[in-house]
């Protein structure tokens, strides 16, 4: 896995985000010493509780915003803020909010061709042939009807494809997608997860897939990461970590992901039903300082260390880790 | 470019009348001299054009003043006045409220807080005494775009505080940020992605200001801070009041001055509240399929753009 | 004017803008004071004339000056505005810190405290009832017209509250002055108060001036109502359709709760916040009203002070109107924060 | 004691319906009742402290006593014996003395406030005797109209910060209801001279012309002498009760600004004495008030015998002529613009004050007359201290609004448009025979000053200093629903004035009226 | 489950938006039934009118959306002849709302009043339908909001100071405030992650289990519904094109376009298998093909798909709008799995 060249880095990233009125002078710690490492040609997923810190870490390294602490790189060079331009055109975001990342007033024609035009990788007078194409790429056919529509004329999903063709528009090199194809139903879900295989398999694309849907990651990536409360908890070859997780919130995250397939889930006695009575916690405070292991107030086999002592890293095999004081 | 489209074809029955109205005194305000001396033979300064206060008659169609000039030569030559200093003023006030508050709502930084203090406190000082204190300054010199120059430079605060909070609460959308990935500069954004979401704003800033000249200018007039050797709808009022039109039963010279005043300002308000659905696909879509020829001339003015 | 009226969105920012932390709103205020009250010393030394020539006129009506009169009067009068800038300014403000505006001229040798206190009551009382009538009825016809918008009392009022508020604050003062005052006599012509009453907090003065404030209050009220009315109609119009106040619906609430709990509470936000912007509009607005009808308010005494380039008493009300403008701010602010919990300051 | 409450009055100190007055034309007053203020509130001259004498401009310049009630000159002018009327008593009981005449005299000397050649005051046996450093005859009416107080109260009061807000006068009213908006006076039921008949008078504030004028149809007052609009109509209203009484006693003239080009030029400003139609301008406001006035300057109506019989009659308009001394100026006719020797139109602004509805409206006509023959004229109307200011600094082209008033004999009248040392000046004359003509005329005694005058009226007619163009009627008025008696053309017996000017004529006016029927 | 009475009917249901030609009819004849105590699970193509047919089921549906035609009789009693909402007074809808007919919208985070109280807004209704105090109401509240999971402190918070899952799991209890017969939830668990996904699911079916209620369940999340459902309802344009037990539908999908879902999604065990997905495109709703909506998509598709309409055979326990499930079978039409 590692052997292929890494392409956008996040090292030891951290994130922190001061509060205003009443909550003045806290932070909130979106991230902590956060390594996530994008290698051409590979998908890496990145899934995890709600609220952990997934799209701060995607904007991050799309430079639309700046880390506290740690740095982003590119082809392993440091970038800096003045650089963002030239960044754009090799890092393409798809933002999670298909409703609001689209302007009302712009139809798609105008969407998608402003990446055209802007990094300058299309005559002008074949940008409508470029439109028409990115539209037919990403099944939104025929391709004519949508050229001309405005994005309030599209239902979620085709705005969703839209946001996806503006990014890859752009023909970077990596593309970071937070929640792609949240709002597709299963059949296009798969049409477009294919179509981004593709790229990546023909033209080496690199690519972040945020979701909530382990099942498509699975499908659909290379490597997996999963990330809790800011922290990333374990990283591994998707079959390894989704077959075999080690994190303990891995294996909540893996147990409490719905599947037809599992014989009688509502009436198991896995450790679920434990989960489901002493659970309904609270959320991690993402407010205080992180000490010790941030899954420590919610994991079965915690011990006095883990909320004292930050976990140390272990390596299962090449690319496979986790961080967890269960294992030596 | 869509207020082109919205002007052609005014789907709201409000709009159409205000429209109308709006269409009509521009028209009056070109022509209606021209008009007025060519058919009636009046011309608005002439004194002693007919008696005193004779009430509208064949000649006199809107009756005369104290000094026997003709009041419909005064109203329609006065319509060009008030109308030039209402869209010069307006156009000052807009523009400086659309800059200071786009400006002081997009920039961060040191120089976005300044901006913002700077409106801030304006937002303070009262605006009508400024003016008149200023007003009284130049002393009725420099014509009607001195007054338009005053009125345009004391009256933008109220317009720039709400485009600065229009601003504020788009410069970090979503949208926003997907057009810096796109690529785009910070001055294409500004234009081409925030400002058409505060056209309506603008548009409706840009009315009430037109109005709000109008009726500073005649307010300046009337406490004898204006320039009474221009022929406006404010310079009517300050003469009609002053020459106690009202307690004569000139009504022909007192009412129609601000009737007219009144008018402008209701066919924009009246306007105002179709430029809400200008701004808006979804809103202007509804039941009216736009053509397909219309969105690609669409899309080719903003690329040229 | 109107140009808040356009619906502003509920978001945070545009909230953020009214509010912040205590001490920095303080800090705001503070500044912002501090910015009127050097414009309000620069303001007037733009004007043109010269105080003491007035003066000297005035008094060769009444008969012959002599010379050294008019030294003493150019020493009292231009001193005003003699020296340096800096001087004037530096005494300004000591001034202003031991409460001494110095004397009016146009009231020469009244204080300028004096003055401005004649005139602060009427006003204060007259624009703050009438704006806060014409806030009540125009936000609740604003809710009106909103909830239904398009309908009838919608298509009727809008326009019409746009044509009422489009006619000239003195042109409608004119108009009611004369109809209801001298042709009907049916209220007092002018005045603040009758002139055989004795001010005091009497019934008699108290119902005389509450007669003499009908008709520029009407004034006042007739003109501004519609500021309110539009906002709160387009507020109330956009906040119908928010997905709040259909969840209000669904749970079979009453319609009045849903007005007023959900529809109407969200959309007066805004109106709140440009509270602050219009009552500077009203206050500068009632300058011709005042002088319409007579009234003994500070927009009487700042024309007078204009007209006598009155220096002193300029600053004298221009800092008090700028700081009432100022302190309205602070409290509708204040009651923006407590009535939206969203605010919060931008970074 | 005086007027009760609610108008009225009770006692012996007269009574009926409060007198209301129309005195002030701004909406807000403040009190002030220091005689030697020039903010002094109307009334206080007059009804609260009294002057000593004046001489009745509104008739026949005949003398009117008040508290002093002879006067005599000695030395040539130089000495003034002035007889005091001993009944005279302040408002506290006290009696008014000389030692109180001759404190005032020096009390506004040692003040500055004092602008005659005084060198003198001393008590006699009658009254005082005031010595002067030269002859004083035709300053005599500004020596009377000083205004005495009570030893014993002012001294070692300042009169620059005073605002005497108790004041203890000799008239015949005492301050009542002072508010923002208006100045009460209840009568004095111990009056020394003789028994008040008007009860209580309020001197009230009126903002706007329009205002007042509605004030007046209604009779909500009882007196005014502002120009409102159309002041027939007020009396058509209600002919039986309401009255206008237009009073002449000054000269509005234009006055063109001799340090600018072209007006130096003699035959400019003669162009523009022809060019105007007094008339017409006349009729611009109220027809009936305003009258064309004789080149002298002096109206031919009040000064007949003054005035040479040639130059009687005021100018009329001829445009030729005008043109024709226009053209000696070496301006021309050009279509239908008056243009220079440069080219270029003769262009001019007039200076008005804005807040005149009646300036204004004659300015404006005048205007029109000017563009008639070519001139590019404009009203320039600003706010009163901007034309004051403007007007010192000598910062215009022309001027219409200044007025000029005669007095009892026309020295002031002629000395404060010419001299070189006036306030009023603002043309800029300085001319040696003017100079010469003035001093000589300033120590003509009465019986010489007809033939004193005559020089300054020639050096008017030939040299038109300033264009005179109106005599300015003070349009006094008054209803005689609550009080009659009033002064009228027909009997003329002080000028209806609620105190601006002087006392004497107010005291004057409010105890010879008398309750209506 | 399936003897249990029937407690709401829904007949012929239309919704349009707009009318005349333009007009899209987003929901088209739908009919079905819901059973007290019963689970229903609605799933289908993004745009083929869920969300249409849960705000006409509670009659708040918005302009330009109207119901053009059909019925939805609610039966409070199993006796009872029951009430038609679409003709219901709206005093009477006013009483039955929330009492015994609730939603949670799609768009659950943004259905909290901003501005008010979290508990407020419980309390709101439950005193415009239930005879309590003040306090007893704010008690109620509290403990609702415990139901799912939300501390009882939180109930003076204001929405923008919970998370956004805390905020739709908020709205899951307000719909329970009243202990409603029916609860519609759109979409109602599209903003947490499984682990709190799950929870809220198991704390939905133990709470059915004490207080009856039915419940009609939005989601793309076939394998979720297959859970927590005791029905499957699948929608395309407009239209229920299959309707069937949880499992039945899950293992043996009827309609062309359930099975292209079904084999849309990948598993999360197992071996992986190449996912084909449903090739083309969404129909237009303003231009819907001839016959069958599904049959230009369609790989099994029969001449007769282009003329003949399908309909769901009425009252069966499992059926499919589709010419292949017809009573009169094609040959092979058993054979498609
Ligand atoms: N502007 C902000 N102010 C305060 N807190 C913020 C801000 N932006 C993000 N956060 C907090 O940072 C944390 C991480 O947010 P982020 O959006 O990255 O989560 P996520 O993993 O993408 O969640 P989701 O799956 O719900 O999209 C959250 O707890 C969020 O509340
Ligand atoms: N206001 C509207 N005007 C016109 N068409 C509309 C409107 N709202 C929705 N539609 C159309 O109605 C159809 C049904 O929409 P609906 O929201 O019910 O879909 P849905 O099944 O809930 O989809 P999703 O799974 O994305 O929530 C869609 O094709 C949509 O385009
Ligand atoms: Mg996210
Ligand atoms: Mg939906
Ligand atoms: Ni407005």
């Amino acid at each position: 896995m590692s052997s292929t060249e890494a392409i956008l880095e996040a090292v030891a990233v951290t994130k922190r985000i001061p509060l205003h009125g009443r909550d003045r002078g806290r932070v909130v710690h979106a991230l902590n010493g956060v390594d996530l490492t994008l290698r051409r040609g590979q998908i890496l997923a990145l899934v995890g509780e709600s609220g952990s810190g997934k799209s701060t870490l995607a904007r991050l390294l799309a430079l639309g915003d700046l880390p506290t602490g740690g740095e982003i790189r590119f082809a392993g060079k440091p970038i800096r803020r003045a650089d963002r331009r030239a960044h754009f055109g090799r890092v393409q975001m798809v933002l999670q909010d298909p409703f609001s990342s689209l302007n009302n007033l712009h139809r798609v024609r105008y969407i998608l061709s402003r990446p055209l035009r802007n990094f300058g990788r299309t005559p002008a007078a074949d940008l409508e042939r470029r439109v028409l194409d990115l539209l037919e790429r990403v099944n939104l056919t025929p391709a004519d009807d949508f050229i001309d529509k405005y994005p309030h004329e599209l239902s979620g999903g085709q705005r969703q494809r839209i946001a996806i063709a503006r990014a890859l528009a752009a023909e970077p090199a990596v593309l970071l997608g937070d929640e792609p194809v949240s709002m597709l139903d299963v059949s296009i879900r798969l049409d477009i997860l294919n179509l981004l295989a593709e790229l990546r398999n023909r033209d080496g694309l690199a690519m972040l897939y945020i979701t909530h849907d382990i099942a498509s990651a699975r499908y659909f990536a290379d490597e997996i990461s999963v990330m809790y409360a800011g922290h990333i908890v374990e990283t591994g070859p998707v079959e390894q970590v989704t077959q075999d997780p080690k994190h303990p919130y891995t294996k909540l995250l893996l147990a409490a992901s719905p599947d037809p397939d599992r014989p009688t889930a509502s009436s198991g006695s896995d450790d679920l039903d434990d989960l489901d009575e002493e659970d309904l916690a609270e959320p991690p405070n993402l407010l205080a300082e992180p000490t010790g292991c941030p899954f420590a107030h919610r994991c079965p086999h915690a011990t006095p260390t883990c909320s004292t002592e930050a976990p140390p890293t272990h390596t299962f095999t090449t690319g496979h880790w986790t961080r967890c004081w269960l294992y030596p | 470019m869509r207020l082109r489209r919205k002007l052609r074809r005014p789907r709201n029955r409000k709009v159409a009348v205000g429209l109308v109205i709006l269409v009509a005194l521009v028209v009056i305000a070109i022509v209606g001299p021209v008009l007025v001396s060519a058919l009636l033979g009046q011309s608005a300064e002439r004194l002693h054009a007919g008696g005193p206060l004779e009430p509208p008659s064949g000649r006199h169609w809107l009756g005369t003043t104290t000094a026997g000039e003709d009041v419909l030569a005064q109203l329609v030559t006065g319509t060009r006045t008030s109308l030039l200093v209402g869209l010069t003023g307006g156009a000052i006030s807009t523009t400086l409220a659309v800059l200071l508050g786009v400006i002081s709502g997009y920039s961060t930084g040191k120089a976005g807080a300044l901006l913002t203090a700077f409106v801030n406190i304006f937002l303070v000082i009262p605006g009508l005494p400024l003016l008149i204190i200023i007003a009284s300054y130049t002393q009725g010199r420099g014509g009607w775009i001195m007054v338009a120059l005053i009125i345009g430079l004391t009256s933008w605060p109220g317009g720039a505080r709400v485009k600065r909070a229009q601003t504020l609460s788009l410069r970090n959308r979503d949208f926003v940020q997907a057009a810096r990935y796109a690529g785009e500069s910070k001055v294409r954004i500004v234009l081409l992605e925030v400002a058409p979401h505060l056209a309506p704003l603008i548009a409706s800033t840009f009315l009430f200001a037109v109005v709000g000249s109008i009726a500073a200018e005649a307010g300046l007039n009337f406490i004898g801070a204006g320039n009474p050797n221009t022929v406006s709808w404010g310079t009517m009022l300050f003469w009609a009041q002053s020459q106690g039109a009202l307690l004569s039963g000139a009504w022909w010279w007192f009412a129609p001055p601000g009737l007219c005043i009144a008018l402008i300002g209701t066919a924009a308000g009246l306007i105002n509240f179709g430029v809400d659905e200008l701004s808006d696909p979804r809103l202007r879509a509804r039941g009216q399929k736009t053509s397909r020829k219309a969105g690609r001339a669409t899309a080719a003015i903003a690329e040229a753009s | 004017m109107a140009a808040q009226a356009t619906a502003l969105p509920l978001s945070g920012p545009l909230r953020a803008l009214a509010g912040s932390v205590l001490v920095k709103r303080i800090a705001f205020y503070l500044v912002a004071g501090w910015a009127a009250i050097t414009l309000n010393f620069l303001l007037p030394r733009l004007m043109p004339g010269d105080p003491a020539s007035a003066i000297l006129l005035k008094m060769t009506e009444l008969g012959p000056v002599s010379p050294q009169r008019e030294a003493v009067v150019h020493r009292l009068f231009g001193g005003a505005n003699s020296g340096p800038l800096w001087d004037q300014y530096v005494s300004y403000l000591g001034g202003l810190f031991r409460g001494d505006f110095g004397l009016s001229i146009a009231f020469y040798p009244t204080p300028v405290t004096d003055v401005v206190s004649s005139g602060f009551w009427w006003t204060v009382v007259l624009v703050g009832t009438a704006t806060v009538i014409s806030f009540v009825i125009g936000t609740v016809l604003g809710a009106i017209a909103g909830w239904r918008p398009g309908r009838r009392f919608d298509s009727i009022a809008s326009p019409l509250s746009i044509f009422v508020h489009s006619v000239p604050y003195f042109w409608i003062a004119l108009i009611l002055a004369f109809v209801f005052a001298f042709q009907w006599g049916w209220l007092p012509l002018a005045g603040g108060a009758g002139r055989n009453v004795e001010p005091g907090f009497t019934a008699e003065f108290i119902g005389s001036a509450l007669e003499h404030a009908i008709l520029p209050a009407a004034t006042i009220v007739l003109t501004s109502i519609s500021g309110w009315l539009i906002h709160m109609r387009n507020m109330t119009a956009s906040v119908i359709n928010e997905d709040y106040v259909l969840l209000a619906w669904a749970k079979g609430l009453h319609t009045a709760r849903v007005v007023s709990g959900y529809a109407a509470r969200n959309a007066i936000l805004p109106s709140i916040s440009g509270f602050a912007v219009s009552i500077g509009m009203v206050v500068g607005g009632s300058l011709l009203t005042e002088l319409v009808f007579n009234y003994p308010g500070l927009g009487s005494l700042l024309n007078q002070a204009i007209l006598n380039l009155d220096y002193p008493l300029m600053q004298g009300l221009f800092l008090v109107i700028s700081l009432t403008v100022l302190v309205i701010n602070f409290i509708a602010d204040s009651i923006y924060v407590l009535l939206d919990p969203r605010t919060r300051e931008v970074s | 004691s005086g007027g009760g409450a609610n108008g009225g009055g009770g006692g012996d100190a007269g009574g009926g319906a409060p007198l209301t007055v129309a005195a002030y034309s701004q909406p807000t007053l403040q009190p002030n009742f220091n005689p030697f203020s020039p903010n002094a509130l109307r009334g206080t001259m007059g009804l609260i402290y009294e002057q000593l004498y004046d001489f009745n401009t509104a008739g026949k310049f005949e003398f009117m006593p008040s508290l002093a009630t002879e006067i005599a000159w000695a030395d040539a002018g130089k000495t003034l014996d002035v007889t005091l009327d001993t009944r005279a008593k302040w408002s506290d009981g006290s009696p008014l003395t000389s030692d109180d005449v001759v404190f005032t005299f020096e009390y506004m000397k040692e003040h500055e406030l004092l602008a005659l050649p005084l060198t003198k005051a001393s008590k006699t046996d009658k009254g005082v005797r005031l010595e002067f450093s030269e002859p004083a005859y035709a300053i005599v009416q500004d020596i009377g109209r000083t205004a005495i107080v009570p030893a014993k109260l002012w001294q070692g009061k300042n009169p620059d910060t005073e605002l005497n807000t108790v004041p203890v006068g000799s008239g015949p009213y005492k301050l009542g209801r002072v508010t923002g908006q208006q100045a009460g006076f209840e009568a004095r039921d111990d009056y020394w001279k003789q028994k008040v008949p008007v009860g209580q008078i309020n001197y009230i504030t009126t903002s706007s012309t329009s205002l007042l004028a509605q004030q007046l149809v209604r009779h909500e007052v009882d007196l005014a002498y502002a120009g409102i609009p159309d002041m027939q109509q007020f009396v058509a209203k209600d002919p039986a009760n309401n009255h206008l009484w237009p009073v002449h006693a000054s000269m509005k003239p234009l006055l063109l600004n001799l340090k600018r080009k072209p007006f130096q030029d003699l035959h400019v400003r003669k162009g523009f004495a022809l060019a105007l139609n007094r008339e017409q301008i006349a009729n611009a406001y109220n027809p009936g008030v305003y009258a064309p006035v004789s080149a002298t300057g002096l109206y031919q109506e009040d000064w007949t015998d003054w005035i040479p019989e040639a130059d009687r009659a005021p100018l009329a308009q001829n445009q030729q002529e005008a043109l024709a001394e226009f053209a000696k100026a070496g301006y021309h006719k050009n279509g239908d613009q008056l243009v220079g020797p440069d080219g270029r139109q003769l262009t001019m602004g007039v200076l008005t004050v804005s807040t005149f509805a009646d300036g204004m409206a004659y300015t404006q006509e005048l205007v029109s007359q000017l563009t008639q023959i070519g001139v590019k004229a404009t009203v320039e109307g600003v706010p009163p201290t901007a034309y004051t200011t403007r007007e010192g600094k000598g910062d215009f082209d022309a001027i219409y609004g200044d007025a000029f008033t005669y007095g009892a004999n026309p020295y002031n009248f002629y000395s404060s448009m010419l001299a070189p040392d006036s306030k009023h000046n603002f043309v800029g004359w300085d001319d040696p025979a003017t100079n010469k003509a003035l001093a000589a005329l300033a120590k003509a005694a009465p019986e010489q000053q007809k033939e004193a005058t005559l020089p300054l009226e020639k050096i008017m007619v030939e040299q038109v200093p300033v264009v005179p163009l109106l005599v300015k009627g003070t349009p006094y008025m008054y209803s005689t629903m609550n009080w009659t008696g009033w002064p009228s053309e027909r009997n003329p017996y002080t000028t209806p004035d609620p105190g601006a000017i002087s006392g004497v004529y107010a005291a004057k006016l409010v105890l010879s009226l008398k309750p209506a029927l | 489950m399936k003897d249990s009475p029937v407690l709401l009917d829904v007949a012929g249901l239309t919704v349009e938006y707009g009318s005349g030609p333009g007009a899209v009819r987003a929901v088209d004849d739908v009919s079905f039934r819901l059973r007290r105590g019963e689970i229903l699970g609605v799933a289908g193509e993004s745009g083929s009118g869920k969300s249409t047919l849960m705000t006409a089921l509670t009659r708040l549906q918005r302009p330009p959306a109207r119901i053009a035609g059909g019925a939805v009789t609610y039966h409070p009693g199993s006796s009872d002849p029951g009430i038609d909402l679409l003709a219901a007074s709206p005093a009477r809808l006013r009483e039955l709302r929330w009492d015994s007919l609730a939603v949670v919208f799609q768009s659950a985070m943004a259905a909290l009043n901003p501005v008010m109280r979290l508990g407020a807004q419980f309390v709101d209704v439950i005193r415009a339908h239930r005879q309590v105090g003040r306090k007893e109401a704010w008690a109620r509240a509290e403990e609702l909001l415990e139901l799912v999971g939300i501390p009882a402190n939180r109930v003076r918070s204001y929405p923008h100071e919970l998370s956004g899952g805390m905020r739709q799991r908020a709205t899951i209890a307000l719909a329970l405030a009243c202990e409603p017969e029916i609860i519609v939830m759109d979409e109602p668990t599209t903003a947490v992650d499984v682990v709190m996904q799950r929870q809220i699911v198991r704390r939905l079916m133990r709470l059915r289990q004490q207080f009856g209620f039915a419940i009609v369940f939005v989601t793309h999340d076939l394998s979720l519904l297959v859970e927590l459902a005791d029905r499957i309802m699948v929608m395309y344009a407009g239209r229920i094109v299959e309707l069937g037990t949880a499992a039945d539908l899950y293992h043996d999908p009827r309609h062309p376009y359930s099975q292209g879902l079904r084999d849309s999604f990948p598993p999360l065990h197992g071996p992986l298998r190449e996912l084909r997905g449903i090739p083309g495109s969404p129909p237009d709703l303003r231009a819907l093909p001839p016959g069958c909506a599904f049959q230009p998509r369609c790989p099994k598709r029969q001449p007769e798909c282009t003329t003949t309409r399908p309909e769901l055979p009425p009252a069966a326990e499992h059926g499919a709008a589709c010419l292949l499930q017809q009573p009169a079978d094609l040959p092979g039409s058993k054979a498609v799995r």
